[in-house]
């Protein structure tokens, strides 16, 4: 800790929140807010006259809010930096810690948060863990009994520098317990709370009984768990030494914990796994090892930095082998707990690791970006011609559009982040998107619907989500219907109103229109315009009593395999309920309707080559087909 | 030729349903009197207490007394006619087992005149009388029966040797049982004669409930439209039936109403109420605990619905008068 | 295909069947095992887990044989604390399905009908939590009559229809009615009060609870049952006709009850007889249901307690 | 602006590599099947499988076969764009050709390990997606990556373990390096614990 305050290099900003996250790799605009200490950092030398003067005492956080802490504090003796801050929530405005500060004046009443903007090459995100609350778990009585405590508590009541100076009691009476119980998975492998494994709890009850158990010998331990989990190196050897300290492991998950109402002691009901038998034994105090969840703040953070979360709640990396410290987006990396629970060497590592990982750009003087950006053909832009459009702007979630009446609009490809908003939204089919356009995608269209396209489901799905999503579902083994046709996309944004018209003309059997949940866009709000569309496209087929269900909208993260594969089966069984002859009629039918709402479509540049090709692409695969 | 047996009828506390239904034997009355004289009748003939008080202790072979005992006059005569008698006979609910006026033992004697003479809404006035046992009236001291605080069956008040339920028994029991005991075939003394021994359930031949069925709120018979094939309580409705003593010849099941109770409780039961209460509670939809309340508040009036015919007999009556 | 004919494995059967989909979600954790009392109270080898486990490992013989299969009244105090989600008692339901299926019946000393005082109302049908009794039409005496039957391999012995059959034609050996009434019976003291507790057999866990009602002196008297579902407002009416002073009914929290509604059904036939005391305004409170948690540690001492001091009350003025 | 709509006159020649994954793919479908049905495909000059299209040999396969078929476009149906877009773009661009003109067909992850129960309806998805690549293939650009100025300078949101470390180690590397903490004192849950496993060391 103290060495990061001393790098000359790191510039260390406590109490400071990160707002706002924009830009790209290499070129991050970041919006910090410095929240307000009302102690002017310079001139506070620690020295905690102000907070031994003050007569406001609330709960420390630092100190899982067993101890008090004054309205004017530091976290902890050891805080780094060692600057006190006022909550402004208990102040009582006495001024009592102006005079005491006497002279050096650092106390500002006045000050306020303030906002400030950095540029940034690379982001490493290291926001850690947040604790479980087992109060929820009534079975153990946490909150009710007072004997019944966190492993964190204990953490602070174990500590020289804790509220107790080390000396651990138990809270219903001061007293010394004498035997004592931890119990393992508290909240985690747990489908109730939290599925995952918490990674470190096996070997965090360990060492606080191993602890206790030098303090005291006679102390008598018992750790009741369902599986010890000791991977690492040396880990075994710790967990031999604590057994051969006479620490005892009773593997058998407790279900339930009964307080004397007059000793306040407690019993714990659990199935002695290895007797097969249910025990019941007598403790002075429990401690629970409570499951890491993310902090609670992670949805908001990732929407800030516009990064998937995994199911749980985690941020979740590019690849969970190749590259586990790269969040999707380019530039920005993961670090720690945040990225899902680890204990400190796997942490301290990954830390390294991301700091790597950054380094390879901020060592560079330039980085190369994907060229899947958008273009304007500016002879097909109204605004040329002086009418007033701005839609491509308007649905831009960068800025990257340069548009004002009079000229043709013109992307600043250095902003385009390559979603494709702009091409599918703008009305007179002026933009394109490299590697994405519209030719490539109605050719691949085409040859997927070449053969008895009413039996095929055509799913567009965006590159970061439910492309993932796809893909997980192959990985996992869940296995839908094989009459799916996937296209890939970049985002759901750049799903045209005309492609899925033109599936429908091509006779699609059903259309799946799928992108990422809003929360998780890759491209901060392109969903939201995707979606936009796709409720209006809903709207419309159900005017032309479509059959419900031959068109389909279904958010699905990189990480619901099992969401992408029902979706796929829900949307089979649709067409798998109607007679073909239904079916085929039904089609017929609406072909005439999508055809009539295609008619600027053949004079997109390219497109008419594309059509041309294809049909000789659907005679070659016919043939071949039929031959086979 | 012996001489004819006495029959006696005498009305307590009670509507004079009970009396209706000696009438309603009709032409058969007149071959009871081929056979029975009957001594005493004030329902139908003019007698005087005082041509029973006449008579020879044991004098009479059977009355049949009706009604429950309400007052100091009711019960005179109950003791009264239990001398002069060989065999008394409770004759319906009332007096066997208090019946209708029973239910007054929800209430004490002064809230009921409260009612009866100062806030029935009929009243142009209160007046605040109230009945008064002797008062002096011109033509000397006059007397009123006292009103008693508690409602008793007959048996409670002297010793009875047969019940015979109904409000009122229905004809055909009345007949078979003038029979019975003309000829002497009356069972042990003790028995509850003109009636079944098995419920009300074990006649009735709706369709019972299926597996499964619970009842999540009740309804009271005039605020549903009631399946006439149906048990009641697969309605939603609550029936008196599975407690019940049959012989009455279901007119309230055929008439599509639930059973109310009247012949009180079949062979076995002590207490119709308390145990029709655990009939019913079993049959509550328990699946959410926080409804459970509100379906029990849907039982409009347990102890009069539980208890309308039995409450004056019931334990619950007899510890609150102990 | 190669898997059209793979031999059916025990596993497979028990997860063709609703509820027992889950089965392979079990990491041997023991919760349900301590969660459930059986093995305390009951049968030493009574152990869901290992069940499980008899499934997974095809032993079909020794799981049908396994009193887990047999005891399981379906609480499901079990199935909110599984961490893996696991419909446990549906689990033991699917095996003992196979197992009757395969000609087992269960070892429990089960209710039985006395069709000579059956009425056929189907009250009993509507009380069973296991669908054990059913109404079936049979010839008595040249006249088709309707009578209970009761499946004894769903019937879980807790007595619930017992105390709604309104005829008694319903009975199970150790607590018929004429067994329970023959056991209110208390010293009457003049100056002490007498207590009857009908407690049910699952609503105090621990030993420590179970020595507490023993500490009573002669006054207190103590009935158990396997169920508060086996008490009816008529029983604890005639135990005060009997000159008893209090009834004091203890049954498990709702949610925790071993007969997954006993307690339920209790707290509506208490609550009914209480409205009607009330309603008659006989106001004394000589009938009381409790229902104990199993984290309420020494409550039923301050119950019995509290009870006590209420009747001391009621005795005092005269 | 012929490079925009994607359509050049330049006649295309397109290899198509069908990957076996192993058994992956070839233990559902045969990719002998997709190769034939590939080789009448407009403007598929050279279809053929290989092992492992990822391994050495398999890009081998693919440089050598763009001299000697003189291929303007590459096809490999394999697995996700997820996985190996990034292996396949470095091998053509090796073998001179422009890295955006390679193409993949995922039918490997969206085919064969979804269709296990259904091998038929595999090989006809896996003859379809490799179709449809060929034709994106046929209308494909060359494109160039844009490069972009980087800030050296980089920000450590949390200062914990792990964040302390990741900016200590930025530093020593001569990076200047913000590293912000919501907390009044970095350190995290770290500083809270009292002695840490396995080497009993003090947390702070």
């Amino acid at each position: 800790m103290v060495d990061a305050a001393r790098q000359s290099k790191i510039d260390l900003r406590a109490y400071t929140e990160v707002e706002r996250v924009e830009g790209f790799v290499g070129n991050f605009k970041v919006t910090l807010r410095e929240k307000a200490k009302y102690v002017i950092a310079d001139r506070c030398n620690g020295c905690g006259d102000c907070s031994s003067v003050c007569p406001i005492e609330v709960p420390n956080y630092f100190e899982l809010n067993i101890a008090p802490r004054k309205a004017i504090y530091v976290p902890m003796s050891q805080s780094v930096p060692l600057i006190y801050s006022i909550d402004m929530d208990a102040c009582i405005k006495c001024f009592k810690c102006v005079e005491a500060c006497g002279p050096l004046e650092a106390i500002d009443f006045s000050q306020e948060d303030k906002l400030v903007t950095e540029d940034i090459g690379a982001i490493v995100v290291a926001t850690g863990f947040s604790h479980f609350d087992p109060s929820v778990m009534e079975e153990y009585g946490y909150g009710k009994f007072p004997n019944v405590i966190t492993s964190m508590e204990m953490e602070r009541l174990n500590n020289s520098a804790g509220p107790t100076a080390g000396n651990l009691i138990r809270p219903s009476d001061n007293k010394n317990p004498q035997k004592l119980a931890f119990i393992n998975c508290v909240g985690s492998r747990d489908k109730r709370f939290n599925e995952g494994c918490s990674n470190f709890c096996c070997m965090y009850s360990i060492k606080n009984a191993v602890l206790l158990k030098q303090m005291n010998p006679k102390v008598d331990i018992t750790i009741y768990y369902m599986d010890i989990r000791t991977p690492s190196k040396g880990y075994e050897e710790f967990y031999d030494r604590a057994r051969k300290m006479g620490i005892h492991f009773t593997q058998g998950r407790p279900s339930l914990i009964t307080e004397d109402p007059e000793t306040y002691n407690l019993y714990v009901h659990s199935e002695d796994i290895a007797l097969g038998e249910v025990i019941e034994h007598e403790y002075d105090m429990i401690m629970l090892n409570t499951a890491a969840i993310p902090q609670p703040d992670q949805n908001e953070m990732s929407s800030v930095l516009n990064v998937a979360q995994s199911p749980g709640g985690w941020y979740m990396e590019y690849h969970p082998k190749l590259r586990p410290m790269d969040s999707p987006t380019d530039g920005i990396f993961f670090a720690g707990a945040c990225q899902g629970p680890k204990d400190i060497p796997a942490s301290v590592a990954q830390g390294s690791a991301a700091a790597s990982r950054a380094g390879r750009i901020l060592h560079s003087k330039e980085w190369e970006i994907e060229p899947t950006v958008a273009v304007v053909w500016p002879d097909r832009c109204v605004s040329a011609d002086g009418k007033s459009c701005g839609l491509c702007s308007k649905a831009c979630p960068y800025g990257a559009v340069d548009y004002a009446k009079g000229k043709a609009a013109e992307i600043i490809t250095a902003k385009c982040h390559g979603c494709g908003a702009c091409v599918a939204e703008c009305p007179h089919d002026a933009i394109t998107q490299l590697h994405f356009t519209d030719a490539q995608i109605l050719a691949q269209m085409r040859a997927l619907l070449a053969e008895e396209p009413h039996k095929k489901i055509l799913a567009f799905r965006c590159h970061w989500c439910s492309y993932g999503g796809a893909d997980l579902a192959g990985t996992s083994h869940f296995e839908y219907t094989a009459n799916e046709r996937g296209m890939r996309v970049m985002c759901s944004a750049r799903m045209d109103s005309d492609f899925i018209y033109e599936a429908y003309r091509l006779g699609a059997g059903a259309v799946l229109y799928s992108g990422c949940h809003p929360q998780d866009c890759h491209y901060i709000t392109g969903q939201l315009i995707g979606a936009k569309r796709a409720k209006r496209l809903s709207t419309i087929f159900e005017r032309m009593q479509m059959t419900p269900g031959r068109f389909r909208i279904a958010w699905i993260s990189a990480a619901e395999g099992d969401k992408y594969a029902r979706v796929l089966n829900e949307m089979q069984a649709v067409l798998d309920n109607m007679p073909e002859e239904q079916l085929l009629e039904e089609i017929e039918r609406l072909k005439p309707e999508v055809t009539k709402r295609l008619r600027r479509f053949p004079n997109v540049p390219g497109v008419q080559e594309a059509m041309d090709f294809s049909d000789t692409m659907v005679t070659a695969i016919t043939t071949k087909e039929s031959a086979a | 030729m012996h001489a004819k047996p006495k029959l006696a009828f005498y009305w307590a506390a009670s509507c004079g349903g009970c009396e209706i239904t000696i009438t309603e034997l009709g032409m058969r009355l007149v071959d009871v009197s081929e056979i029975a004289d009957i001594v005493f009748w004030p329902a139908a003939m003019d007698y005087k207490y005082d041509d029973v008080r006449s008579m020879k202790d044991n004098e009479i072979d059977f009355t049949f007394f009706n009604g429950a005992i309400r007052n100091s006059e009711n019960e005179e005569m109950a003791h009264l006619l239990r001398k002069k008698s060989k065999i008394l006979i409770a004759f319906g609910s009332c007096s066997h087992m208090g019946g209708i006026p029973g239910l007054a033992n929800m209430f004490d004697i002064e809230s009921i005149c409260e009612r009866v003479f100062d806030t029935m809404p009929s009243l142009d006035e209160s007046k605040g009388t109230r009945p008064v046992i002797k008062s002096k009236m011109p033509e000397g001291e006059i007397c009123l029966p006292e009103l008693y605080n508690q409602v008793k069956t007959l048996a409670q008040v002297t010793e009875v040797d047969y019940f015979m339920p109904g409000c009122p028994p229905v004809v055909d029991q009345v007949w078979k049982v003038f029979n019975a005991a003309l000829e002497g075939k009356l069972p042990p003394k003790g028995s509850v004669i003109g009636a079944d021994i098995k419920t009300v359930c074990d006649v009735c031949t709706r369709k019972k409930v299926e597996l499964g069925f619970k009842v999540k709120e009740f309804h009271r018979p005039h605020e549903i439209e009631l399946d006439p094939n149906l048990c009641f309580l697969a309605q939603g409705v609550i029936c008196c039936g599975p407690v019940t003593r049959a012989g009455c010849g279901l007119p309230c099941l055929n008439g599509n109403m639930p059973c109310r109770g009247c012949y009180g409780p079949a062979e076995g039961i002590e207490d119709q109420g308390a145990k029709l209460a655990s009939a019913i509670a079993a049959i509550i939809d328990t699946d959410d605990v926080e409804a459970l309340q509100k379906t029990l508040a849907s039982i409009v009036d347990p102890a009069g619905t539980f208890y309308r015919f039995s409450l004056a007999d019931s334990i619950i009556s007899q510890m609150k008068y102990k | 295909m190669s898997h059209e004919n793979t031999i059916e494995t025990f596993a497979d059967q028990v997860k063709a069947i609703p509820g027992g989909e889950h089965l392979e979600m079990c990491y041997s954790c023991g919760t349900c095992v301590s969660k459930c009392m059986i093995q305390q109270k009951l049968e030493p080898e009574y152990n869901p887990r290992r069940l499980l486990r008899m499934v997974m490992m095809d032993m079909r013989k020794e799981a049908f044989e396994s009193p887990t299969t047999w005891y399981c009244s379906q609480c499901d105090l079990c199935y909110p604390a599984c961490p893996q989600e696991i419909h446990i008692s549906a689990v033991i339901a699917a095996v003992k399905q196979l197992a009757v299926e395969a000609g087992y019946s269960t070892p429990l000393s089960t209710v039985s009908v006395d069709e000579s005082l059956c009425a056929g109302c189907g009250i009993c049908v509507m009380a069973c939590p296991y669908e054990a009794p059913h109404l079936i039409q049979k010839e008595v005496d040249g006249v088709m009559d309707l009578f209970s039957e009761v499946d004894e391999n769903r019937c879980m012995s807790c007595g619930i229809c017992v105390a709604a059959c309104p005829l008694g034609a319903i009975s199970r050996k150790g607590v018929s009615n004429k067994e329970i009434i023959k056991q209110i019976k208390v010293k009457k003291q003049k100056s002490i009060p007498s207590l009857v507790i009908f407690i049910c057999d699952w609503c105090l866990r621990e030993d420590d609870d179970l020595s507490i009602l023993e500490s009573y002196p002669a006054n207190v008297r103590v009935i158990h049952i396997p169920c508060s579902g086996r008490i009816d407002p008529q029983m604890a009416l005639l135990a005060l006709r009997a000159g008893i002073d209090g009834v004091l009914v203890c049954g498990c929290r709702p949610g925790e009850c071993h007969y997954q509604h006993g307690t339920d059904i209790t707290t509506c036939k208490m609550s009914l007889l209480d409205t009607m005391i009330d309603q008659i305004k006989l106001r004394d409170h000589r009938v009381k249901f409790v229902q104990i948690g199993t984290q309420e540690r020494g409550r039923i001492r301050q119950e019995i307690d509290s009870m006590l001091e209420t009747l001391n009350a009621r005795k005092e003025p005269h | 602006m012929s490079d925009i709509t994607g359509y050049e006159n330049e006649e295309p020649r397109i290899g198509v590599y069908i990957c076996h994954c192993g058994s992956n793919i070839a233990g559902v479908i045969d990719p002998k099947e997709v190769v034939s049905f590939s080789e009448g495909l407009p403007g598929v000059v050279r279809a053929t499988d290989t092992l492992y299209a990822c391994a050495d040999s398999g890009q081998k396969l693919i440089k050598e076969d763009i001299k000697k078929y003189n291929l303007n476009r590459v096809v490999v149906s394999a697995c996700s764009v997820r996985m190996h877009e990034p292996t396949f773009r470095a091998a053509v661009a090796e073998a001179g050709l422009n890295p955006f003109l390679m193409e993949m067909a995922n039918i490997r992850e969206q085919c064969t390990w979804a269709h296990g129960h259904d091998p038929d309806g595999a090989l006809k998805k896996a003859k379809d997606l490799t179709a449809s690549a060929v034709a994106k293939a046929t209308f494909l650009t060359p494109l160039d990556m844009i490069t972009v100025p980087v800030t050296q300078k980089a920000l450590v949101i949390g200062a914990g373990v792990a964040g302390i470390s990741s900016a200590l180690d930025l530093a020593e590397q001569g990076i200047e390096t913000i590293l912000v903490e919501k907390e009044p004192t970095i350190g995290g849950v770290m500083a809270q614990l009292n002695k840490t496993f396995p080497t009993m060391d003090c947390s702070i």
